[in-house]
């Protein structure tokens, strides 16, 4: 879902192709960004601001995990309603696959 | 964005930036719309799942936030228009 | 007032100008930057966040419209009171003219 | 930031580097303030048009935040200069 | 992120970009957990120093955010390798 | 804390070195978010949002000097914390000393 690398296998050779670098950093800079939000969100919806003490309680540690995975929901039915409605109406660029 | 003024070769180069811009900001507006509606939607920790009132919700939220963000685009686009003839009087 | 592309007509073909393309492309950022904020502030002030229904009530759609209108009017006021007072204090960058 | 420990050629570099960056900064700034001030300070749509009432709440809220962001800058100059200091003691 | 696409030179420019994106993470990290830390830990402006209460909250706030972001960073790693089975399978 | 530029002297003549630049530009670019996430946090904590007049009012500026003081204080401790910690758990880049 969010890190969809490609799995052609290129010569181990060969000059560098700033094109594929570019859609590799493009990617990376996603996936951080992604993970970035997911952080913030869950932080707000399952820690205590109270900040009593330094680690996360039991309760807090099972509504993470429970969290990320429904984040993770969301971002496919987000994702299946973009592709239904053919992309946001004014983007004309053309949005390829999952990649 | 006024194009007559630049030459052709400038002319691809720009639509070539326009048209990376214009994915990266399809990503931008598709991870946005993750995090603005699944604050607002979910807000239920004790399953694993999505339930369904919380999955109506985010569909609502998807469909409205590009309804509400194409009417301001409209707007903004006869805004702006306005803006330009008001500069072009002599 | 967000798009203010100069007018001089250039020669169709000759060599491409990296100055131009980066004002262009610096201008595109903030238009695109103007954007994103005046949707996020009128989804704030206009749409309920009890997403009931997919699509913009009569009063969401009457408030969406009313709420650019007064975005465009905030905007000429902020830049008027910059101009008077000369740019921010602690900028020496000198900034030409409305470009 | 020490410039010391660069030749004349990079300064030259870097001073155009900051002066695009201080417009942009400056950019930043203004959005900032019209998103800031918008938010603050217009809550009636029942018009197209800003109310008086409105109009000097912008203007309060746009000279406020320079004169804050002054003495913050002011500020955020004297701790970084002591730090310095306490940095450059053997 | 699969490498196996990029031959040995587009590697090692990878990892260069990727050393240089580590390091500004690092430093969003730390100025996003000094902001996020003072406005939850900081309310009091009667003095100019950290009070002792602000001063456990700010340790506890920090190594609590490290923690969540660790433990985030797991499920996110094994969600994404989840799905990258269910891609793989034919 | 905030600018640690270092202090060795180069020859005033000579070429560009990029890395130099770039490192001095990726301090600027740090320089500057630290800052504008300070005016924030400062603005929400001390300036009232009634905006009934345009200066700073005793109180607003006292609070604002404060606030300024216990933000480089936290700042500190923040660092601290990072270092004994011996950096992120996931993150495995090096991160030089404090500059």
């Amino acid at each position: 879902m969010f890190g969809l690398g490609g799995s052609s296998s290129a010569a181990s050779s060969g000059p560098v192709n700033p094109a594929q670098i570019e859609m590799a950093v493009a990617e990376l800079d996603m996936i951080t960004d992604v993970f970035n939000r997911l952080v913030s969100s869950c932080h707000a919806k399952c820690i205590s601001t109270r900040y009593s003490e330094p680690d996360l309680n039991k309760g807090e540690s099972v509504c993470v995990d429970r969290c990320v995975a429904k984040y993770f929901d969301v971002n496919k039915k987000v994702g299946e309603r973009l592709q239904t409605m053919g992309g946001v109406a004014q983007q004309s660029g053309s949005f390829g696959g999952g990649h | 964005m006024d194009f007559s003024q630049f030459n052709s070769a400038e002319r691809a180069t720009l639509n070539t930036i326009i048209e990376k811009k214009q994915m990266q900001d399809f990503m931008k507006l598709y991870s946005g719309l993750v995090e603005r509606c699944f604050n607002s939607c979910v807000n239920d920790f004790t399953s694993k799942s999505l339930g369904s009132k919380e999955d109506i919700c985010v569909q609502n939220c998807t469909d409205k936030f590009l309804k509400h963000s194409e009417r301001v685009g409209a707007r903004f686009a006869e805004h702006n228009a306005e803006q330009m003839n008001q500069q072009a009087k002599p």
